[in-house]
């Protein structure tokens, strides 16, 4: 198929190459098939197979050796040919929002993704004191809050009892920092992307709305996410804990400088080849 | 033996076992024991069985609506609980996605006068894609945390040293169940102690396969899991209610692998110890089925069946040695009564079409005889 | 070379008029072919023959289980059936219409004359037929010709060691083996087909970040047919080896491992599910723009999600096997992997509304299907989440809740589909519109019989329903949801006999199509319903994703923005 | 059309694809080095696990020689296509000739093995696992040897009749890139057959 080695021409060829057709595709198909049926038949019908397999192998090859075979097909007359991309008679509407027409991907500006990782970390980080210090307070440990939180994922934690919650355990520490880490950085990720979407009061949003959203839905779940959590929990920490993290994922994300998003230029003004002025 | 004996005979062809059946009106979860003995009034045969032993009305409960969601036992609580909060985190999903779907389908749609206009064309969002990336994955990182949880928490469960210690051996298309620390070996009806929440009797099932791949099922009380040839599988059972609990084998094993029926009677620690008493207790020779039993062991059952305490030693087919002490036949294809016994001993494959057990062309009288004998295996 | 072949340019309507040809020359041109589109349309065919007789096969199970304790089939024809109906609608149905959707479109897309491999292409399409006709073949021979056995009744995923030459005797199971065997060699020949064809023949300017959706995406699945049907070639050799030459691959009495086969077949067969659902996603993502008038949103996010779901397959096909007593490690390895799987396919779902969202959708009936697929890909893929969540899993696991699951996802997300790309594409392949008013009227009436059919098997499922049982007794809960399953197959069926009678009268009557009756974007519709032998007089050139935008609002393009 | 009316490229832009061929060839040796992975991880699985003898490890010992002369050919299938590409179709015969005597050599030591295993060993596919693997995967490989062998030959033969010409270049290269990965197939199962086996 010459199709990507010719060079485009805008004149309309009379004839066109096209591979020509053959049987022997088919013939060397059906002496395969009639091979492996022998298998499950008689040995004869595989003698046949293996020789219509062998004879449809050297038409095939006599199709390709030295060079494949063509046919010229001619092309159809103009009339039955396709006709011309009409310009389209309506009119596309714009979307409001940014200013480089409507070819946007909505929203136009937005705070950088790395911000949404720092204000993640931030977040855990400060939850982290505050939960540490709970145990502290409450229980005169440090490990128990850790340990609590990993029960969701180990079992001999899930069913253990408060005094051993209140020992080291390395898998608790471990998991629990896994968690709490992987958690926190996925959810400032998000608040990064979707804090510029929401209308105003960021803040509000960001600070106690979300916090008070996710704590509800723990609280709906907790009994099969974390047994040995939602048994102890003490909610008003818990909840003061969020919102903590909220806020302070909240203000490092907003602190963070707005950029425009690239995509809201044309590709040419991006690669810096027109300038904005060229563009409508 | 006694409800069985007690159920009125019917002649029971094929099509008569069908008929009765189809009467049986869908049991409930808990059925009404007034309910049962109506029905035993009415002389009919229940095909849910409800055990020949006459147990107390609880033990006689048959479970025979096995729904996942109402787990009776302690791994199968355990996966409950996480199902739950699969579930619900799917039709939370559901909701949204579902709403946003319906939202597009009726706001979004072209009215008249939108011919020749195009829509804002928009490329996509960077910060819409991110946050649906985001927010799933944040989403299967708490399933994957409960998942890891709750697997390890029932495979690699501890169980007490004393538990009950069963093996369970696959067999197209039966089940062979040993107690090896009773000596029992008896088939397709495995009876085990019922637990409490603060008196564990679990049970550690060892399962095996003689054949084919096999599933043990038994919803109410634990997720599957396959015997397979050449490799021991462990599970457990922790149930919380007495009765007879249904399952299947879950794995495709062949030509009837629909009725490898399995059920499991659930009992108080006391009948679990005297049906285990009753089943040790040395084979009591009852001379009035001599030419039966001559017969028996003259022809080739002694080949693939086993009857404690005599020549009869195959292992092809199930034990027999306890045979009327079952509630049904043929791995649950029929219940256990001289009808069925007799329309199986002439030919099994009208119970159970293209099973291993062959037509063994007896004539009537010999069918009557060995029959006899059979009904004698209490 | 016989002389008649030398001019096939016969398949324009107008030239046919001017001289009827014979209908062995018509015959003889089509078995000749060497035609991307006669090749594509002639996989479609023969797939939807297939479709016809393994969804009979269906009907019949769904008879059989209408009721308890029916006898309708006998447990062993019951046992064939299952197994016929499941390997001939991934291996003869599946695999064929979606290559044949590949081949027909794949070159007009990306502005090319024809396939890579002209006669490759042709010896796939054969070799596929063939391999098809042998295994139906078994019905007949197997017990005639050899003895024992007929066709084969080991269920499409043929577990060892009940195909071992103990539990399986006579032929039927060789003739499973054989015959998938070789069609599986067509499916790699087409798929290397289309990568070659992809990689090496797109017109002048089509970057790959600039070829249509429907492209990409058959290029992750022509990869994944690369890489995933040799495992399976190989596991089936091992298992003949077993069968005619006593090798102990699978032999559990010599030492053999029976999970072994599992894990070998379900490496192929868990991204064989992804290779018949990306073509799915695939025709959603043309047709869904199009009809929402507006491009794909996240065209790259669309890409890229793709291409995450071609390499997080490979890694969790133990999720099949969460019951054979793998460790909680390995347990909670697939149950993770399978769940990431989730992601990109919910990132695409939200695309696909983002797409929606904001536009002017046209309820033609190829968007119809598509909106169904939506709905119904939704809820396979929660399911989904479901049976990955490893503990669920044992229970749910060979029950009937994972025939639900997995007809939403075939059914539900590619069948819908394909009917989609019939109804889009029909008209271009013939010419000819289908007709909206019939078209309507098969899409309610299947879309009623599917859900009929298998909703409520979801519930048996639950009430612990095992699959693949010919029988089932009163009293465990499970006749209600099998009869109304069963009743919905009359409605599928009456369906389908729209599908059928719609295209039969359209090919008859249905309206003039011409160029481009959708108002659409890509390639294929810029050259004449049905295109030329050759597809384009003139090669084409293309500067965005949507070549034919540009030509219709020449002062707005897109390859200004992309 | 399309294009008549589309603003065109300029027309200095290349529009250079990859070769067909080659890229045919790349995915058909990855479905290939699939295929070989699945009977690789066979053997490995199955790595002392039969329950009856005769053990590789009594019977089996390395084809040092016959390995080499497969490696070597390798070199002389490259040192065929240098000089094809040069037109020197004399020394590509010679070459060409070269390669197929190696690997009919391979092929013999192989069968000679074979024949030792079966007759004097009792060493067959149905003995037991090791054999169920061994001769798969060996055989696998030796088939593709042999597919190797009738190309080189159909060439060879063709090159002697002055049927190949300079415009075949690619398809020579194409058969030479075929045979390199037999060859390091080889190496894979070299290694794993004859050393981590043992």
């Amino acid at each position: 198929m010459p199709g990507n080695e010719t060079k485009p021409s805008s004149e309309t060829p009379t004839h066109i190459a096209l591979p020509a057709p053959t049987m022997w595709p088919m013939v060397t198909a059906f002496g395969i098939t009639l091979l492996v049926t022998g298998l499950v038949t008689n040995l004869a019908v595989s003698v046949v197979g293996l020789v219509v397999a062998l004879v449809g192998a050297v038409g095939w090859w006599r199709d390709v050796l030295p060079a494949d075979r063509h046919e010229h097909v001619p092309v159809v007359p103009p009339s039955e040919r396709a006709q011309p991309v009409q310009v389209a008679a309506g009119r596309v509407e714009h979307l409001k929002l940014g200013q480089a027409g409507h070819r946007v991907r909505v929203p136009a500006e937005i705070h950088p993704y790395s911000s949404g990782l720092k204000a993640g970390i931030a977040g855990g980080a400060v939850m982290a004191v505050l939960a540490l210090g709970y145990g502290l307070i409450r229980h005169g440990s440090l490990w128990y809050p850790i340990n609590l939180l990993s029960a969701a994922a180990v079992p001999t934690l899930a069913t253990a009892t408060t005094e051993q919650l209140r020992a080291f355990s390395s898998t608790g520490l471990a998991v629990g920092i896994f968690a709490h880490g992987v958690v926190s950085l996925l959810v400032g990720f998000v608040y990064a992307v979707m804090v510029p979407m929401f209308p105003r009061r960021g803040w509000l949003w960001a600070g106690i709305v979300l916090p008070l959203f996710w704590t509800g839905l723990f609280y709906g779940t907790s009994k099969f996410i974390n047994p040995a959590l939602a048994g102890r929990v003490d909610w008003p920490w818990f909840v003061v804990c969020q919102i903590a993290f909220g806020m302070v994922t909240g203000y490092v994300v907003a602190r963070s400088e707005r950029i425009e998003t690239r995509q809201t230029w044309p590709l040419a003004a991006r690669i810096g080849i027109e300038s904005q002025e060229e563009r409508e | 033996m006694g409800a069985a004996r007690r159920r009125k005979p019917k002649i029971l062809r094929r099509e008569g076992i069908r008929a009765a059946r189809a009467t049986f009106p869908l049991t409930q979860n808990h059925v009404n024991p007034a309910r049962i003995s109506k029905l035993k009034r009415l002389g009919l045969v229940v095909a849910g069985g409800t055990g020949s032993w006459a147990f107390g009305a609880d033990s006689a409960q048959v479970h025979s609506i096995a729904n996942i969601f109402k787990p009776l036992s302690a791994p199968a609580e355990a996966v409950y609980e996480i199902s739950l909060l699969a579930l619900l985190v799917c039709a939370g999903i559901f909701l949204v996605v579902g709403s946003l779907l319906a939202y597009a389908v009726v706001k979004f749609r072209s009215r008249p006068g939108d011919e020749g206009t195009e829509p804002p064309q928009i490329y996509g969002s960077n910060q819409l894609e991110m946050a649906w990336t985001a927010i799933p994955i944040l989403i299967v990182f708490v399933l994957v945390l409960v998942t890891a949880r709750t697997t390890a928490d029932v495979q690699n469960h501890p169980l007490p040293e004393d538990s009950l210690k069963v093996r369970v051996v696959g067999h197209q298309w039966w089940w062979e169940i040993h107690y090896p620390d009773h000596g029992v070996i008896t088939a397709n009806e495995l009876h085990i102690p019922v637990s409490s929440r603060d008196q564990r009797r679990p049970t550690a099932l060892r399962l095996e396969s003689a054949d084919v791949i096999h599933s043990f099922w038994v919803p109410q009380l634990a997720g599957k899991t396959d015997l397979i040839p050449n490799r021991a599988n462990d599970m457990w059972v922790e149930p919380y209610q007495t009765g007879t609990f249904l399952g299947n084998c879950a794995e495709y094993c062949g030509t009837q692998h629909a009725k490898m029926l399995l059920r499991v009677v659930v009992e108080t620690p006391e009948e679990f110890a005297r049906w285990i008493a009753s089943q040790k207790a040395p084979v009591v020779q009852d001379s009035s089925a001599q030419a039966g039993r001559d017969l028996f062991f003259n022809t080739s059952c002694v080949n693939c069946h086993r009857i404690s305490g005599t020549a009869a030693e195959g292992v092809f087919g199930p034990d027999l040695t306890r045979l009327m002490s079952r509630s049904t036949l043929a791995a649950g294809a029929a219940s256990n009564t001289p009808e069925n016994l007799r329309l199986w001993v002439q030919n099994p494959h009208t119970i159970k079409p293209g099973c291993l057990m062959p037509d063994m062309q007896l004539n009537p009288a010999e069918v009557e005889k060995i029959v006899a004998y059979l009904l004698t295996l209490k | 070379m016989p002389a008649s072949s030398l001019n096939p340019a016969v398949p324009i309507p107008q030239a046919a008029a001017a001289e009827r040809p014979s209908i062995p020359s018509i015959l003889h041109e089509w078995v000749t072919t060497t035609d991307h589109k006669r090749l594509g349309l002639m996989y479609i065919m023969a797939g939807l023959l297939f479709f016809v007789i393994s969804g009979c096969m269906a009907a019949l199970i769904r008879v059989q289980l209408a009721f308890p304790n029916n006898d309708f089939l006998p447990p062993q024809m019951f046992n064939r059936m299952f197994t016929m109906h499941g390997t001939a609608m991934v291996f003869l149905v599946g695999m064929p219409i979606i290559a044949g959707l590949m081949n027909y479109l794949v070159p007009l897309m990306i502005g090319a004359r024809d396939m890579a491999f002209p006669r490759l292409n042709a010896f796939g399409f054969w070799i596929f037929l063939f391999g098809g006709g042998l295994l139906y073949f078994s019905y007949l021979a197997a017990p005639g010709l050899s003895g024992a056995g007929s066709a084969p009744d080991v269920g499409w995923f043929a577990y060892s060691p009940l195909t071992g030459k103990a539990f399986s005797r006579g032929h039927s199971t060789d003739y499973w083996i054989l015959s998938i065997m070789i069609s599986g060699i067509g499916s790699i020949a087409s798929a290397i087909n289309v990568i070659v064809t992809v990689i090496t023949m797109r017109c002048r300017g089509m970057t790959l970040m600039k070829m249509p959706m429907f492209v990409w995406i058959v290029l992750v699945v022509a990869y994944l047919i690369v890489i995933v049907l040799p495992p399976l070639t190989a596991a089936q050799i091992m298992l003949l080896l077993d069968r005619f030459l006593g090798a102990k691959f699978f032999d559990t009495q010599a030492g053999g491992s029976a999970v072994l086969w599992q894990h070998f077949f379900w490496i192929f067969g868990h991204p064989e599910v992804y290779v018949l659902i990306l073509p799915g996603f695939a025709v959603a993502t043309e047709i869904i723009p199009v009809f929402s008038r507006k491009p794909i949103f996240g065209y790259a996010v669309m890409v890229g999600a793709s291409v995450m779901i071609g390499f997080i397959s490979l890694g969790v096909w133990a999720h099949h096997m969460f019951t054979i007593g793998m460790s909680a490690m390995s347990n909670t390895f697939f149950a993770t992997s399978t769940m990431l799987v989730g992601i990109p396919t919910g990132i695409k779902l939200f695309n696909w509304l983002g797409t929606m969202w904001g536009g002017k959708i046209r309820f033609k009936t190829p968007m119809l299907f598509c909106v169904a697929f939506l709905f119904q890909f939704l809820c396979a893929g929660l399911t989904g989440i479901m049976l990955a969540v490893a503990p669920f899993d044992w229970q749910l696991s060979d029950s009937y809740f994972v025939v639900a699951h997995f007809h939403y996802v075939l059914i539900g997300g590619l069948l819908f589909t394909i009917f989609g790309a019939i109804y889009y594409w029909f008209p271009k392949a013939t010419g000819k519109l289908l007709s909206e008013k019939l078209g309507k009227w098969h899409f309610w009436v299947f879309l009623i019989g599917f859900n009929l059919t298998f909703g409520p098997l979801h519930i048996a499922g639950i009430l612990g329903m095992p699959r693949r049982i010919y029988t089932y007794d009163v009293g465990r809960g499970w006749d209600v949801w099998n009869l109304l399953a069963s009743i919905g197959v009359i409605f599928q069926a009456v369906g389908i006999l729209f599908f059928v009678g719609n295209i039969l009268w359209s090919l008859w009557k249905g309206k003039k199509a011409g160029d481009d009756p959708w108002d659409a974007w890509t390639l294929e519709w810029s050259t004449t319903s049905p295109p030329p032998p050759y597809n384009f007089e003139v090669l084409p050139e293309v500067r965005s994703r949507r070549p034919l935008w540009d030509l219709k609002h020449p002062t707005d393009p897109d390859w200004k923005y992309e | 059309m399309a294009a008549a009316s589309s603003p065109t490229i300029s027309a200095a832009a290349e529009w250079k694809l990859p070769s067909k061929r080659k890229v045919g060839l790349i995915c058909l040796l990855a479905t290939e080095s699939a295929l070989f992975t699945i009977f690789v991880v066979a053997y490995l699985f199955y790595l002392g696990k039969s329950l009856n003898g005769p053990y590789p490890k009594d019977i089996l010992s390395p084809p040092w020689l016959a390995s080499v002369a497969l490696l070597s050919s390798s070199v002389t299938v490259v040192l065929a296509e240098r000089a094809f590409l040069r037109g020197n179709l004399g020394r590509f015969k010679l070459m060409l000739f070269v390669t197929i005597a190696l690997g009919v050599f391979f092929l013999g030591a192989t069968a000679l093995e074979w024949k030792r295993l079966i007759t004097h060993d009792q060493f067959t596919i149905s003995s037991n696992l090791a054999g169920s693997t061994y001769y798969s995967l060996v055989g696998l490989h030796a088939s593709h040897v042999v597919i190797g062998l009738l190309l080189l030959s159909l060439v060879w033969v063709l090159s002697l009749a002055n049927w190949v010409g300079p415009e075949q270049h690619e398809r020579v290269e194409m058969l030479s890139w075929y045979w390199h990965f037999v060859d390091a197939i080889w190496i894979v199962v070299f290694t794993v057959v004859y050393i981590l086996g043992r």
